[in-house]
């Protein structure tokens, strides 16, 4: 096979259309697309709706550097850090229209655009106030055999972009850690966008078919870069900069031209540039520690 | 008597409802120290059978409780993976979820859960992170434990502004009848109790009230109607060997504290134990440079 | 976890009960526990409603040995070597009791009852006469959106025979090669039976987690059966008996007292007693040098 | 002009169909030599990058057809895995399948293909396999065609006895319209000839007729309509490139010669090659054995 699909990051942004649906990986802190973030914020995007299903400083950081025009999630949140300031803000202040949808139902509706198929039966959020509040993705189905269930109709974003451990130039990614629901958002999505820690040989790939969670056949695009879930985490490669995350909520908490300026700072550089401003060489390797100073209780 | 904090005591009471029941599972998703606390404590003590799962790590043991170590503790010896996808048609949509821990903004006397927004749900006074998989899974789980680090009527009130999520039926016949998974009521933890919800038609119970709590306090503090026992039992207290569990093994650093605190207190206290995450990879570090050199 | 779900063959029988509807696993000839049909078979079962997707010898031998009340398939061939003789007999004479449902079909059925749904849409096999002939399976489901689509019904049999690499005790399931749709067998069926190559330790299970297929929780006995699929292939530990099963499928030509005495000698002795005048140590050597002798034309 | 055997045109024809087209997928099951043959000679030539998946091994190069060897070799240097049902999610009920190859007993003019049986389905005179997921498959792949070792009116019938499958529409404008995946019409390749179907409303059109090969015996052969162009193309004869490399490379020992024979010759022919793949893996072992003692 001679398929290449790869391409630089500073690409990415011209494989994201106008107006583009654009799902984005990972989950909560892990192994969110960090670097393809920072990227459409370079590009000075303001036009994406974001499907973010458990999304912490990805989503927070599209919308305070106003690259969002719509937000459709489940979940977003900055944990232990608190709320997410700049979600707050736009959607108290009415700047940002979302859709709620609870996050395994998003998750199915999802997959039924994977699947090719209408919508999917679950049993699914009964007495939440978001079904009735979403006409659009919940209803109910009626079978033949007199079942009545109910029913999420699928979901295919336009664009989806993960962050895998690697892949090659074909477009097999792979996962040891955190994968989240990755592997359902490339089959949903009409283009797939993988950037991963590192390109790889075909045969390396083959060596752990196993990993391989997102086949290349689905994937359209694929960029090296190296810490780009960070300050996420990609277990095992390196754990979460939660010192890192901790500085953002401070300048995302202090607002006005701290924010500003935090933005900026990330638009006014490289990945490369960043990569060596904020993490650097004894970081990089800290961060990559706290994967082996893990501890695990009982080996059983 | 040891001395115990507050949490120690909520977690014990929790980790009693984690139980090795066969086929069923829990899974944990984001890190919340007191959910794991209770799900480690039980799963070293009388529920060693019971099975874990954490992100995408499929059978996972227990592991230290930390803000940057747990999930990749959670993938080192965990027996296989899985994507949220599958999983959430196995635990969480299916009839194999075992143990729910939840902690949201409000609860009502429905058993709602409010994790969405404080105010009108439009142009909320506070957006709120959204409920995750929440809503799915306290509908869908066989217990459903809702723990909060306050127990006031700001948090426990008479109707949610919003309900991110609700279980219903709560009734365990209903629920039968309907295929649903079940295995007891609803409860919730609280800094000052035990309140328990058996039957849909029936408002929560005190189940029991933590030492020195008296019922009228709870009731007072509660948003919604409390049905009151004559004869209140008072929460079973941690052990000695649950302490030190707790605190030698699973959560060293005191994780589970961290959501007890409040403003300025909170952060440093986070601070600290971040702080001491970093001086241990840091060794980690500075011990391969020793011996590369 | 002290978990200790292992079991022996004898006891196999035991744990399918009677006139239970039985999943089994494989494909065509990969990997059908043909240990456990072998004891199914030594148990002088009669009652089993078999489920077999993708079929060959060990629907045929079933038959041939009177272990089945009904069968629902969606194929059942020996392939090269021929129709299924016993398959054929049976059906012509009115003997056997079948329900003929799209492979694909049936495998949505099975999803369906492992995710407890009472039904799931799908692209479906319009255009074939089984979709009539099989109203209990296909429907079709109207929703609220105003979409229709084709339906299966859920399926959840009361037993999954699935035949691993290897397993440890709390049941985790391994696979490398070959596992066809085992893992939705597993979820979809009451009860989960594994047999598998070797059981090992947890440790050696958790030095691989991707390759875990079938995760312990839905597993409720396991079994450790060396060559346990033979004659079929169990890649990569052997390749297929070929030379066995053409001998079987002579004898089932030949049918009458050849085929009888076939199946005696089968019941007349344990599975270890099978391995050593089926299978023997240079044949056990030469069914392993088939993988290593099957030819890649380029590693690409 | 080449001498070669006929399945060998067939093999060059089909593999004709066989390109590379981005996110489509063709997935082998059982071991069908023929299809194999034409997938791989497709996949060595001048659709290297179309994508193969054999069993539950995805991202397959090209492989040695064998009837031991096809299961073992699909795994050796493929590049994921995936279960048959997730597989079947994507391509065969999805819209990524690429390329199906089926044969069956009987196929009459609308594109059905009778795998289930010959006489009365309740109480056949044979009963056939059943169609796997061909039923599914024939219904939802960009590309059909069905292939047979006769051309005979016992074979392709005027209505076949039951329709295990059959696709509908084929007209791409209708599949269009339907959402359904497409890319050319459905084609029948036999020892005589290539016929075509585009139209529901027309009938198979002989596209090519196999050199020495006279329309009137097509026609007469075949058991439905048949349109007959006035001018009929000459189907194109393998070249001597593909040749070599069926002969040397995919298919050393002729697996695909097999369906070809009948009889006692089938059986002795299977034999034979059933013994070469014996030989080759027993030398492995003796040569291991060699080497440890």
């Amino acid at each position: 096979m001679t398929l290449d699909k790869t391409t630089s990051l500073e690409q990415l942004p011209d494989l994201v259309p106008p107006q583009a649906t654009v799902a984005l990986g990972g989950a909560w802190f892990a192994n969110h697309p960090m670097a393809a973030v920072r990227e459409l914020i370079r590009a000075g995007r303001d036009d994406v709706h974001a499907v973010a299903l458990l999304g912490s400083i990805d989503v927070d950081l599209l919308i305070g550097a106003g690259a969002l025009s719509r937000l459709t999630f489940g979940m977003v949140t900055l944990e232990a850090f608190g709320l997410s300031v700049n979600l707050r803000h736009a959607v108290q202040e009415g700047r940002l229209p979302i859709a709620e949808i609870p996050a395994l139902s998003l998750q199915v509706a999802l997959e039924a655009g994977g699947r090719s198929v209408p919508f999917l039966p679950l049993r699914g959020p009964v007495g939440s106030d978001l079904v009735a509040l979403h006409p659009e993705v919940f209803g109910t189905a009626t079978s033949s055999f007199g079942e009545e269930a109910m029913i999420v109709r699928a979901l295919r974003p336009d664009v989806a972009i993960v962050h895998a451990l690697r892949c090659d130039s074909a477009g097999n990614a792979q996962f040891d850690g955190t994968y989240g629901q990755d592997p359902e958002l490339a089959k949903a999505a009409d283009r797939v966008i993988v950037t991963c820690e590192e390109i790889v040989d075909r045969a390396e790939i083959a060596r752990e078919p196993h990993m391989t969670k997102i086949p290349g056949f689905l994937v359209d695009a694929v960029i090296e870069a190296p810490f780009g879930a960070h300050p996420c985490s990609h277990v095992p490669r390196y754990g979460l900069d939660a010192w890192t995350i901790h500085s953002y909520q401070e300048a995302a908490l202090a607002g006005g031209e701290t924010y500003a300026a935090h933005v900026e700072q990330l638009r006014s550089e490289s990945e490369s540039e960043y990569r060596e401003r904020v993490i650097g060489e004894h970081r990089g390797r800290v961060l990559e520690a706290l994967v082996e100073a893990a501890v695990v209780l009982e080996e059983e | 008597m040891p001395d115990y904090e507050i949490q120690e005591l909520m977690i014990c009471r929790i980790a009693a409802e984690m139980t090795a029941e066969g086929e069923h599972i829990t899974l944990m998703g984001s890190f919340t120290p007191l959910a794991y606390a209770a799900y480690m404590l039980g799963k070293l003590t009388h529920a060693s059978d019971a099975w874990l799962a954490g992100y995408n790590a499929v059978g996972m043991p227990a592991i230290e409780l930390s803000f940057t170590g747990a999930e990749p503790a959670a993938y080192k010896a965990a027996t296989s993976r899985a994507s949220f996808t599958e999983n959430g048609h196995l635990f969480h949509l299916g009839t194999r979820g075992l143990l729910e821990c939840v902690s949201s903004a409000q609860i009502d006397g429905t058993t709602a859960i409010n994790l969405s927004a404080i105010g009108p749900y439009d142009r909320p006074k506070v957006r709120l992170p959204g409920g995750a998989g929440a809503p799915e899974v306290v509908q869908n789980y066989r217990k459903l434990v809702a723990y909060f680090s306050k127990h006031d009527r700001r948090t426990l009130v008479p109707v949610v502004d919003f309900a991110t999520g609700r279980r219903t039926p709560v009734g365990r016949e209903q629920r039968d009848a309907l295929g649903m998974a079940t295995n007891g009521p609803v409860l919730i933890v609280t800094p000052l109790a035990v309140l328990r919800k058996d039957d849909d038609e029936a408002p929560f119970a005190i189940e029991s009230a933590h030492p020195g709590v008296d019922p009228e306090t709870i009731v007072a503090q509660t948003g919604f109607e409390l049905t009151v026992p004559t004869q209140v039992p008072t929460t079973t207290e941690p052990t000695g060997a649950q302490l030190a569990l707790l605190r030698e093994r699973i959560d060293p650093r005191g994780t589970a504290r961290f959501d007890f605190l409040s403003g300025a207190e909170r952060m440093s206290y986070l601070e600290q134990i971040l702080d001491a995450e970093w001086r241990r990879a840091e060794a980690l570090v500075a011990g391969s440079a020793e011996v590369a050199s």
